[in-house]
């Protein structure tokens, strides 16, 4: 009788979920999981953090005061987030959801741009190309075959590049997001597929999503390895993202990440999420906060003093307000852009079509 | 009393229930949330779980598992979230939901129903607002449906629920919130019946869904300009009335029609071309179509100068008369 | 630390694949799988086989003489497919790919109405209520989700009834299956799903389909038990469809099969598979025919006799000869019953074109 | 020498490998067995797996790689096995490779062809004989495409490999085995322009695709009866060559469009209010469609029934003239 390969063993996820920071924030290193990280790694993590949230908070304020047409909070995910796109390295690329601000900062994407999207002003106001940040992803799992064929494409061209694909844990059930898993392991991309369950894919719980065992359990199936962290612990979501963006660059084929976590706020400012779930539910995971944890950790480490955070909290505060001005300032759009990227080549059409816009537009100024 | 339009669905999927418990709701966030726009509200406090559920996030799986259901003998109403969230269960719209009773010669009936919030006007980010009515209506086996008033998204969702064949049914999402006074239940005109909102001499508009109400103020507009409009909503696209939208522009000798979705194969150019073989003599201007321009659906802040307005459909009008 | 559910470990598939006759026609009696069959189930068996490659052998014949278009043979999957069938109660349905000739005559479907698809008579010629065998399904996998809305449906309505989801190796890969599994996971609806693995999509091996350690193993991320079978062995088919048939009768939810088999014959009558496969690899599974591995059990077990087999062989003839004229013989379909099953209500404008057509058919008549 | 419209199309991507190294070949069954219409003969074989290969039973899975891997710099020619199994990858067509260089704000370009085998008339089982060029029309992003000649076959493929938007090139399948008397490489009329096969008086019929061919046997049949008809093969629905179209019809008069989808919310609904709106007064008689019948693709023993031929085509044109 020949062994089964992959290994099957080889590719269930740790049970429990990987934690490196207890709910207390002590430190409690795994020997599978080392941490390969400075005491200016930690700070960044924290900055980063921090940011996300202060950025967070003021796009929902935005979006309170009119300014944007809906937001989509990444509060309670900061952690999982940010972990996993600090585990990247510059080359690396990452196909976002829509609920990534944290990520987006992390690699150097201007919170404004993203807004934009919310905003109306735009459908996006960023270059992929210069922060290796895909487009905010609104069909749910669609962009994991963006991935995956970035991924294959990195691959044939034998490029030292790993791309994580963001997804939710509602993502998982789309037809999409298992056909990028199964060409991922198949072409054996070099791509880590990052599963953040917040618990919820709008109201609808995670049980009634999947019946699997946990959703790292789903890996098994492709041949890939299921892993399992704590993602309200940024040290885990660190290291576990970490082995496996290693794994993908080593040319070990993609993996399948399930970070744990919460999404604090509505799904999005147009949600009303106490029609779903209990505020005891809520406060359970409060206690959980991913930041007061790393907090706690930081300081027991000495890494982190008042004159530390302050000086953060000053730097976010003034990123929170530069994103604001650039958002409350921004111009109306041009109309007459709706027919400039359509095509390289537009077809012969647009210019009458352009012509008669122009006119409709003439014609409601004279009013 | 005044009921706008989500009042009046909501009230029809209640009703539908009520009167026939092989009707199933079901959808994403259709339980506990009752939908995003709240058309499925309390549906589930009132008939239950088994009769009012929500699925995981898969919409060909909604669409395909709702045939199985059919094949059973329910009668699933299925809500596609959004417009641009249709697209992944076209599969199982085309190829098995529009062909079945085809395929099995008549021995397979599927009397599902699929709801789809549809149109721009709200403000949206992309994927929202989409109009994706002519690729349904180029579909052979479903029938395409598209209220423009509230009693008609009260009754038309009835009668959709009724027929034994597949419907694809349209609700204008701009205009959930449009009232009208009116008693629930009720039953309008027959299905499958346009239906002349204005009678007119100047010109025939044409339009269904979110476009109904545009072109009656469109209408009322027009009066200044001593233009006397009529108005056609025609309800169903498939079937398609095609002698009361005939008749008219017989009369009037101009046709304008108009949606939101893009001009070029759109459906527009189906009215154009069915009424000029029909009405060619009677015609003293081509048939000419006011929609969306021939691009994907802009940012909010631009989808106002992407739809057609008041102004755009006077000026075609004005380009009718010219001729 | 609590236990996870399901339990991974009770979900794994059983390695190597369940096999209750040994290449040699030896009964290897299981603990597991144990065998509920009497020895006219035994011949029921047998002869379902035996007419299942008559009729197919007769269906290749009737294509290559031109009197059906195109054909798919299902030479070498008897066993996996007989073994299956046999495991349902008559209330159970059946819902067929393309390839299910074998299960369709288990079912009692008259074979020329399945053949009137690929002849393109009709696109389908028998009532799926009679029979409770769905129609054949072209269109890769979709059908495994109408057999998950009919098994939720029977769950819904408290009916004693169990759906066979039959697909392809191939199909595994398809957004469909995987929402189908999913679906019936979470709903626990009472379905099991069959995959015939015959080693090929067509020209593609399944090494370029999945790199899963097997097919049964995709159960684990949906929460399902998975199986695996020879599916060459006929009892093993039948006995490990049983135990899942059981299971999902019970209220135990979906479970996902494997048997694994090949195809002997090319794809389709309009294939060519020596662009892809070796007459060695053919040859390799020749030898481990499904019919004689059989054959030598019944013999060892005294159940089948030179008479019982003459007996049988002569039905077999008669039921492929009645086939054979029932397609030959049939008459040219009716042009106008193109527009008589599209509605129950017709849009107005078929009368129109019904019109149309039937002057179109004087028409050519005159010339 | 004589070339078959099969041959042209395997030459077109062998050359265009040759020409451009970012070119990639992937699909279902387009190596080893080189397709099943063998237009990705000899491929694998020729440039390696690593420019062409087989991917997994995922339409969807395969378009939406292919978007990754142009973002990546490549120029993916997917394959879609048959027209009917196209379906599952609309999702990923029209939200994302037609609207991403759109959403992107022209930072993110997609040169990707989408090459679809269409149409029927050879007898094949259900699902393998649609066609759905007018779904594709309605989606602003993308460029569909579809030859009538081997010539074109060749020529249209190059060109719509070469520029950088998306393209959905169909492949008239029952005309693989169209031979023309050319040598290869080829360099045909411009992309986007309409031509005119056959220059005539007496009425203008329009097609693209299968139908050309079967156009031109009319206007040949159509000598007996003393007419004289132009034929002009479309070539490129999107962008659409109207003046062309427009300008015959003003000589002629009429028009007849033909194509094998059935004719309601068809794309010769486009073309008819499009030439109506640009030639109102040249028409003598509205512009009238052939197409199949308003149903599901029949039965392969029924679709001479379903199909336009010489006898529907000069009906039409019976028609156009009794105006
Ligand atoms: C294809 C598709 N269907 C439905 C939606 C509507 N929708 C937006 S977000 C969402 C829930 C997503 O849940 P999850 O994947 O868990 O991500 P989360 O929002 O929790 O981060 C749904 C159903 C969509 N955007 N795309
Ligand atoms: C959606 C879809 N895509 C492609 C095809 C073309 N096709 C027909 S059979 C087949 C291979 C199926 O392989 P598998 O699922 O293993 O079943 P088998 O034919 O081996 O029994 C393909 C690709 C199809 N019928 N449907
Ligand atoms: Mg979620
Ligand atoms: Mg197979």
């Amino acid at each position: 009788m020949d062994a089964l390969v992959p290994d099957p063993a080889s590719l269930l996820p740790p049970h429990p979920p990987v934690q490196l920071l207890d709910d207390h924030g002590e430190l409690r290193e795994s020997p599978d999981f080392p941490l390969d990280l400075k005491d200016e790694d930690f700070r960044a993590l924290y900055r980063h953090m921090v940011i996300a949230r202060r950025v967070d908070k003021q796009a929902i304020a935005l979006q309170r005061q009119g300014q944007l047409g809906v937001y989509a909070s990444l509060l309670g995910q900061e952690a999982a987030q940010v972990g996993a796109a600090y585990a990247l390295a510059p080359q690396d690329w990452i196909f976002p959801s829509y609920r990534e601000m944290g990520a987006a900062l992390v690699r150097g994407v201007d919170p404004s741009a993203i807004l934009h999207l919310f905003r109306g002003t735009w459908l996006s106001n960023h270059d992929p190309y210069e922060s290796n940040f895909a487009l905010l992803a609104i069909p749910i799992a669609t962009q994991t075959l963006h991935a995956t064929g970035y991924a294959m494409a990195a691959g044939l061209d034998g490029r030292d590049l790993v791309v994580l694909s963001c997804l939710g844990d509602g993502a998982t059930s789309e037809g999409d997001a298992h056909e990028a898993f199964n060409f991922a392991a198949v072409f054996q991309a070099p791509c880590v597929f990052y599963v953040q369950n917040n618990q919820y894919a709008i109201s609808v719980p995670l049980s009634k999503q999947t019946h699997a065992p946990t959703i790292a359990h789903k890996a098994v199936g492709y041949g890939m390895p299921g892993l399992r962290c704590d993602g309200n612990d940024v040290l885990a979501s660190y290291a576990v993202t970490r082995q496996a963006v290693e794994r993908a660059r080593g040319g070990g084929g993609p993996s399948l990440i399930e970070a744990v976590t919460y999404r604090m706020e509505a799904h999005t400012t147009a949600d009303d999420p106490t029609r779903y779930r209990t505020p005891e539910e809520l406060a359970e995971w409060k206690a959980r906060d991913p930041i007061a944890r790393f907090e706690t950790f930081m300081e027991g480490q000495g890494l982190l003093d008042d004159d530390m955070r302050a000086e953060i909290d000053e730097e976010a505060k003034a990123i929170g307000a530069r994103m604001r001005s650039q958002i409350t300032d921004a111009p109306h759009p041009d109309p007459m852009e709706m027919f400039e990227h359509v095509y390289v080549e537009p077809p012969g059409r647009y210019a009458e079509q352009r012509e008669q816009l122009r006119a409709e537009l003439d014609g409601s100024e004279e009013q | 009393m005044a009921v706008t339009m989500a009042q009046a669905l909501n009230t029809a999927l209640h009703d539908a229930m009520a009167a026939d418990d092989r009707v199933l709701v079901l959808g994403e966030d259709v339980g506990a949330l009752g939908g995003v726009f709240r058309i499925t509200d309390k549906l589930q406090e009132r008939f239950g779980e088994k009769r009012c559920f929500d699925t995981p996030l898969a919409e060909s799986g909604i669409v395909g598992s709702a045939i199985g259901m059919a094949m059973y003998g329910f009668k699933p109403v299925v809500e596609m979230q959004f417009d641009g969230f249709t697209y992944p269960a076209f599969e199982q719209i085309i190829s098995h939901l529009a062909k079945m009773r085809n395929r099995s010669r008549g021995t397979v009936t599927l009397p599902v129903v699929i709801r789809i919030p549809y149109g721009g006007g709200i403000g949206a980010v992309e994927h929202h607002s989409e109009s994706p009515e002519a690729f349904f209506a180029h579909i052979a086996g479903i029938k395409v449906v598209s209220p423009g008033t509230p009693a008609d998204g009260y009754s038309l969702l009835r009668r959709s629920i009724e027929t034994p064949d597949p419907v694809i049914f349209f609700e204008p999402k701009r205009r959930y919130w449009l009232k009208e006074e009116i008693d629930l239940p009720i039953e309008t005109e027959p299905f499958g019946t346009a239906v002349i909102r204005r009678a007119g001499t100047t010109a025939t508009l044409m339009a269904y869904g979110p476009m109904v109400r545009t072109c009656m103020e469109a209408a009322e507009a027009a009066e200044d300009e001593g233009w006397d409009l009529e108005v056609i909503d025609v309800r169903t696209l498939n079937p398609l009335d095609t002698p009361t939208l005939v008749e008219s522009v017989q009369r009037t000798g101009r046709a304008i029609v108009v949606h939101e979705a893009q001009v070029f194969a759109g459906f527009g150019a189906e009215l154009a071309a069915r009424i000029t073989e029909r009405a060619f003599y009677h015609l003293e201007a081509p048939v000419l179509r006011v929609g969306g321009w021939d691009i994907p659906y802009p940012a909010a802040k631009l989808e106002e100068f992407f739809l057609p307005d008041v102004d755009r459909i006077l000026d075609a009008v004005d380009r009718s008369l010219a001729f």
